[in-house]
């Protein structure tokens, strides 16, 4: 496709030039003045080449390439993921498993994985460039994609329909990894949340599922069953927080906590307005969900 | 108009010079309702917000120059975003192309002295200008539409978007429609009834033509934007559920009407252009376009075809396979007409004895540009590519070319080119070039830099982006280029101004321009031909016994029809004399009625239902005090 | 040219195959979006049967259109070359001029309609009905 | 005929310049001599193809809604009624006659037989609208159009043609009170012609309205 257009870039822009150098002439070189030649130029260039191209273009991109990268039939495919986009967060669920997470994706390599693209409230778009094309989602459609990578590694994905204030930082990770460290993350995801082992983390915990947290958050084998903002049973095994925003560490968690609308305005999350003691608290038993 | 006046023809000139004498000063301009007048009015208002939504283009380029930028709040890009968007789209090419260019030259072109319906075209102009600063009132206040000009719900629902932003989007671009609406029913009339006697579909210049198009595909693509406006309000304001998958509705009925006008609308923006580029080309060549009927055809083939590609838009939406193969199909073929077209130009250049001046350079630019546009935009036909590439940069880039590239370029050869006619003035030559490269190497260095980001994934209207993805340097080179671009455009403007005052005087033709308008003084009077003018083909200038018999016509006093504002009207195929018609001379009632409309929708933006109901049975009574103080004919 | 074509005859000559492809257009979507774009399938219809049907009757009617077109051309055509004069952008009279420059617009939108009939017509029925793509 | 024979007879006899303004006599012959529509007529045609479009668009989307929905109409709305709606809209067909007849004797310049035949159709069209408002308010009381997208779509495209009556009735009245007061001048003559043009479309219109209201029914 590059090809072509380079060659009929090309082509138009050396005519222009030859126009300008004979701006002089009437006519065209050995052709002369007959009127037939410039009208059988646009004929053939204008309709003719142009036909041709396009037919050939359609016949391999909109007939065959389609047929390739529209979703195959989830029976063909090893396994399927839920993404569920949120402003500004993605939720991932595995079927069949008990697993809920969020923003960061786990796959294991060399498998045909089939993601079903789901819309809590606006319109996103599903999109891991390296991986595959996007798909948008959008709100009681269930749009699907597969996904496939065959090297281990970290992909960027992000969310491509404009879906309000922080679309800029809608991303998340892929994370496709070999068979067995995929098995071994799944077996973990699949664990109840750790109960907290220090007071300061137990105190957190507390806090947690007393304050307004528990209303949105979740985390598997406790009280806290909300699910407006992401999943936290293991949040601690997580790289980055606020969908890709920041790195996961106990510092970027407590300002977060802090005040998420400086750190990502119009982010979901309000301020709450926590005291230093009881934000510690918190870090300390969030930064121990593995 | 005759070239060279006798006394005889004097005296009937002086009579015609009595009865379009124009109102002096202020209230001539309020009550004005000649299509010069017109055309500058709406000239003035679009250059304005041309200049507001390019004041918004370089926040974003500067909110972009480097990652994690914060000139503008996530917020305040929101809106600054989408009314650029808003702006550059309906307020500044459509009234432009339509408004302007259409207003002042078509009747000139079908030697008519005014349009169909006079006091309508005021109408129309004082309702656009409602609108835009309806929509205007909202950035100043800072509740300006914030999800994009494409404005999908359910971002746009009341949900997630519970102040007025959205609502002056709405009811803005109703409000809008209603005078685009006016426009080209205007337009078409004027094209079909108002050409000269001769001027037979086949004798029309290829400038009406695209014009025709244009009005057509407005004319039908408009009910579909106001509809999915409507819906949007009811939705918003009377809880109803067009748009809400809860209730049974669902979000991509608004895609798919937003579209059905959205694709349309951009012909509708290329179209003027092709028709300013077709009249531009053959004055400069010295000869006429080659293959005149596939030029004409193939202006008209591309508004109609446009209505069948929409959903090209909405290629990952996940709509079935087989549905975007019609769609697929449509937006291939329809690539043709402009390959006609292109070639067409391109053959006439080569063939002719091409003078590259200022207006003619903006038009070679608009063909390089336009070529880009038009492969990227092939392309993205390719559903599988378009899937990977869409909301991307690479998005961003192909429609700027084709959009600013190819859209505003002729716009800006257009406004050099009818410049001495309009003000009697030469531009300078030499700085015109000078702005002209500045402009083309500009919009390159922006957008180009676009394709290359896209494909790197950078997703559109992204208020910032992380560094470390290779992003950074190209946006950094894109916003370098944006503030070439804008000070090429600002030299333009001045290059204007000033030879407004210091400029050369112009004569009538200076330009060898082929078409009628030339033929009479610089600026026009206001009943534009002292007789109206012979035509036997498509470029009356180019033959001379026709001039030379109006000159003879104008001694005889024949076709000068100097009692009252007149003007003949013919027959739609063949332009056989029909009638002569009385124009209306100044009118007060549009401004007024524009002014009750404006209350209108102010008052439904306020939730005033009841005073909004009040206006408009305002706008019922001026309407029919409108039409019993008509003109009697 | 003895007597001139109707007008009525030019217009179909002109407009039959776009008329033609916007009907095979509108109906086509009709049916896709009837049988893929609901949860539950409340009715299913034979939309690869429709499509070919339809496809064929357009085309028939694109081709007449563009016979009308060429025999109306070559009628003008035959007479002191209008059709050079028109192509050359120079104004032949009406309604001759007129009626042979519209029969040449006639030949191009319908060749070009049939194309995309042909193309849908094509197309379609190689893809299955209501995959997602 | 060539461009230049044409305008040699801008000032010729058969090139009816306009005389005094209420001249119906001169109205009459202009109107009589005509060989194409007037623009007064030309830009009522043109502004109906855009109400077509706009109608076209509100159909669609009846119809993009009814194939996305599991149940159409939804659950607990029973499905319209069909006797009245198709009488209303049969009346008013008929309406186009005496429009037809008005518009022709506005050419003949029979000022009395226009106010006649417009104000008896004015009549039949007065009372289709009563009767379309009462079926209208008896429907709010079933379904209201903030319960479904069935009901938002159902109410809002008959208010729209309901609306495009009423504003036929307006513009009769106009056009009568003019032509009453100021005789079928030219202006007026072609005002006539309009009203009665978009008399047509608006039936036309009707049928197609109603049509995709009883859907379910029928």
């Amino acid at each position: 496709m590059l090809a072509a257009s380079v060659v009929v870039f090309a082509g138009a822009v050396g005519l222009l030039v030859v126009a300008y150098l004979r701006r002089g002439v009437r006519g065209l070189p050995f052709f002369g003045e007959r009127e037939s030649v410039p009208e059988g130029m646009v004929l053939v260039f204008g309709i003719g080449v142009p036909l041709v191209a396009l037919v050939a273009l359609f016949g391999v991109s909109d007939v065959y390439l389609v047929k390739q990268t529209s979703p195959p039939n989830p029976s063909t495919t090893a396994m399927t993921i839920n993404v569920i986009g949120h402003q500004y967060w993605w939720e991932m669920r595995y079927p069949g498993t008990p697993v809920i997470t969020a923003n960061e994706l786990h796959m294991p390599v060399d498998t045909r994985v089939n993601i079903v693209a789901t819309s809590a409230d606006v319109i996103h778009s599903f999109w891991v460039p390296a991986l595959n094309r996007k798909i948008d989602m959008v709100p009681g459609r269930r749009n699907r994609v597969l996904l496939y990578a065959n090297q281990p590694g970290e992909y960027r994905g992000q969310c491509s329909q404009f879906c309000g204030m922080q679309h800029a930082h809608m991303a998340m990770i892929v994370f496709a990894q070999r068979p067995a460290q995929y098995r071994a993350w799944l077996a973990n995801e699949e664990r109840s949340a750790m109960t907290p082992t220090t007071a300061a983390a137990r105190a957190g915990e507390r806090d947690f599922m007393n304050d307004q947290c528990a209303s949105c958050h979740y985390i598997a084998g406790t009280p806290a069953q909300g699910f407006i903002g992401p999943a936290l049973t293991h949040l601690a095994d997580r790289t980055t927080l606020g969908a890709n925003e920041i790195p996961n560490r106990p510092a970027w968690l407590a300002a977060w906590i802090r005040n998420p609308q400086a750190i990502k305005p119009g982010v979901r999350m309000p301020d709450l307005g926590l005291g230093d003691n009881a934000i510690g608290q918190l870090v300390a038993y969030l930064d121990g969900l593995h | 108009m005759a070239i060279n006046v006798t006394p005889q023809g004097q005296q009937h000139v002086e009579r015609l010079e009595r009865v379009w004498t124009e109102r002096p000063g202020l209230v001539g301009w309020l009550t004005t309702t000649n299509h010069k007048r017109i055309g500058i009015l709406y000239f003035f208002a679009s250059l304005a917000f041309f200049g507001a939504g390019g004041v918004e283009a370089l926040l974003i380029r500067t909110q972009l120059i480097g990652p994690n930028g914060h000139v503008l709040s996530p917020a305040a890009y929101d809106e600054v975003f989408t009314m650029h968007g808003i702006t550059m789209i309906f307020l500044f090419v459509i009234p432009m192309t339509t408004g302007a260019f259409g207003n002042y030259l078509l009747p000139l072109m079908i030697g008519a002295r005014d349009m169909a319906f006079p006091r309508l075209n005021a109408l129309s102009f004082w309702v656009f200008l409602g609108s835009g600063l309806f929509l205007y009132v909202a950035l100043l206040q800072g509740h300006a539409p914030n999800s994009g000009w494409f404005d999908y719900v359910p971002l746009a629902s009341k949900e997630f978007d519970p102040g007025n932003n959205i609502d002056f989007y709405g009811y803005g671009l109703i409000f809008n429609g209603i005078a685009s609406t006016m426009t080209v029913i205007n337009f078409i009339v004027t094209i079909f009834k108002l050409r000269a006697p001769g001027m037979s579909l086949n004798r029309m210049p290829l400038f009406c033509f695209a014009f025709l198009a244009v009005a057509f595909a407005l004319l039908f693509a408009l009910p579909s934007l106001s509809i999915a406006c409507l819906f949007l309000e009811l939705d918003r304001q009377l809880g109803f559920h067009f748009y809400d998958v809860a209730q049974g509705g669902d979000p991509l009925l608004w895609q798919n009407l937003f579209w059905i006008f959205g694709h349309p609308e951009v012909y509708i923006i290329i179209l003027p252009a092709f028709g300013i580029a077709t009249s531009i080309i053959p004055a400069f060549s010295h000869r006429r376009m080659v293959f005149f009927p596939l030029v004409a055809l193939a202006e008209i083939l591309v508004a109609f075809l446009g209505f069948g590609v929409w959903v090209h838009h909405m290629f990952t939406v996940g709509f079935s396979s087989l549905t975007y193969v019609y769609f697929a199909a449509a937006s291939l073929i329809i690539t043709i007409p402009s390959a006609i077209q292109i070639f067409a130009w391109i053959a006439t250049i080569l063939t002719g004895t091409p003078v590259f001046r200022t207006p003619m350079l903006f038009i070679v630019g608009f063909i390089v540009y336009f070529i880009i546009g038009g492969l990227s935009g092939i392309t993205v036909a390719a559903i599988p590519f378009d899937q990977q590439v869409h909301d991307s940069y690479y998005i961003v880039a192909h429609f700027h070319f084709v959009i600013f590239g190819a859209a505003v370029f002729p716009i800006l050869g257009g406004m050099y080119f009818w410049f001495p006619k309009v003000t009697g003035r030469m531009y300078d030559e030499r700085v015109g070039k000078i702005s002209f490269w500045l402009t083309f190497i500009g919009t390159f260095v922006t957008f180009f830099p676009m394709h290359i980001v896209g494909i790197l994934g950078m997703p559109r209207r992204n208020y910032t982006y992380p560094p470390g993805l290779g992003w950074s340097l190209l946006n950094f080179i894109e916003s370098i280029g944006a503030y070439l671009l804008a000070v090429g455009l600002v030299l333009i403007v001045a290059n204007l101004v000033v030879s407004r005052f210091r400029g050369a005087p112009a004569g009538r033709n200076p330009m060898e321009g082929d078409t009628l308008e030339w033929s009479t003084t610089s600026p026009p009077p206001p009943y534009n031909y002292a007789v109206i003018p012979t035509v036997t083909s498509p470029y009356p200038m180019w033959e001379p016994q026709d001039r030379e018999a109006d000159d003879a016509r104008l001694d005889r006093g024949e076709g000068v029809l100097p009692e009252g504002h007149q003007t003949p009207a013919t027959t739609v195929q063949d332009a056989q004399l029909d009638e002569i018609l009385a124009m209306p001379p100044h009118s007060a009632w549009p401004p007024l009625l524009a002014l009750m409309i404006t209350g209108v929708f102010a008052m439904l933006l306020m939730h005033h239902y009841w005073i909004a109901v009040g206006f408009g049975a305002v706008c019922g009574m001026t309407l029919l005090a409108w039409h019993r103080h008509g003109v009697e004919a | 040219m003895s007597p001139p074509p109707s007008d009525r005859m030019v217009w179909f000559a002109v407009l039959g195959g776009a008329v033609a492809w916007t009907i095979q257009f509108v109906i086509n979507l009709g049916f896709t979006f009837a049988q893929c774009d609901q949860p539950i399938q409340r009715w299913a219809l034979p939309v690869h049967g429709w499509e070919i049907g339809l496809s064929v009757v357009a085309a028939a009617v694109t081709v007449a259109a563009a016979a009308a077109s060429l025999r109306i051309f070559l009628r003008t055509y035959r007479l002191d070359h209008v059709a050079e004069v028109e192509r050359e952008g120079r104004g032949e009279a009406p309604p001759l001029g007129r009626i042979n420059f519209l029969a040449m617009i006639g030949l191009t939108v319908n060749f070009l309609t049939l194309m995309i009939v042909v193309l849908t017509a094509i197309g379609a029925p190689l893809l299955p009905v209501c995959q997602q793509a | 005929m060539t461009g230049s024979g044409a305008s040699e007879r801008v000032h010729g006899s058969d090139a009816p310049a306009p005389r005094s303004a209420a001249a119906q006599v001169a109205a009459a012959s202009v109107a009589a001599r005509r060989r194409s529509q007037p623009n007064g007529w030309w830009g009522m045609a043109l502004f109906l193809c855009s109400e077509v479009t706009l109608f076209g668009t509100l159909i669609g989307t009846y119809f993009y809604l009814d194939f996305d929905a599991h149940a159409w109409p939804p659950a607990g709305v029973k499905a319209p009624s069909v006797v009245l709606p198709l009488v209303g809209t049969a009346c008013l067909l008929t309406t186009s006659l005496p429009m037809a007849l008005a518009a022709r004797a506005a050419r003949h310049g029979r000022r009395a037989n226009v106010i006649a035949l417009v104000s008896g159709a004015m009549i039949v069209q007065g009372l289709y609208l009563a009767l379309q408002i009462l079926l209208f308010r008896h429907d709010l009381r079933d379904f209201r159009p903030q319960a479904t997208a069935y009901g938002s779509i159902y109410f809002t495209l008959l208010a729209a043609h309901h609306a495009h009556v009423l504003l036929g009735i307006l513009l009769e009245l106009a056009v009568l009170w003019q032509v009453a007061t100021k005789g079928l001048t030219n202006y007026w003559l072609i005002g006539v012609r309009a009203t009665a043009l978009y008399w047509h479309v608006v039936n036309v219109l009707a049928v197609f309205v109603v049509l995709t209201q009883l859907s379910p029914t029928l």
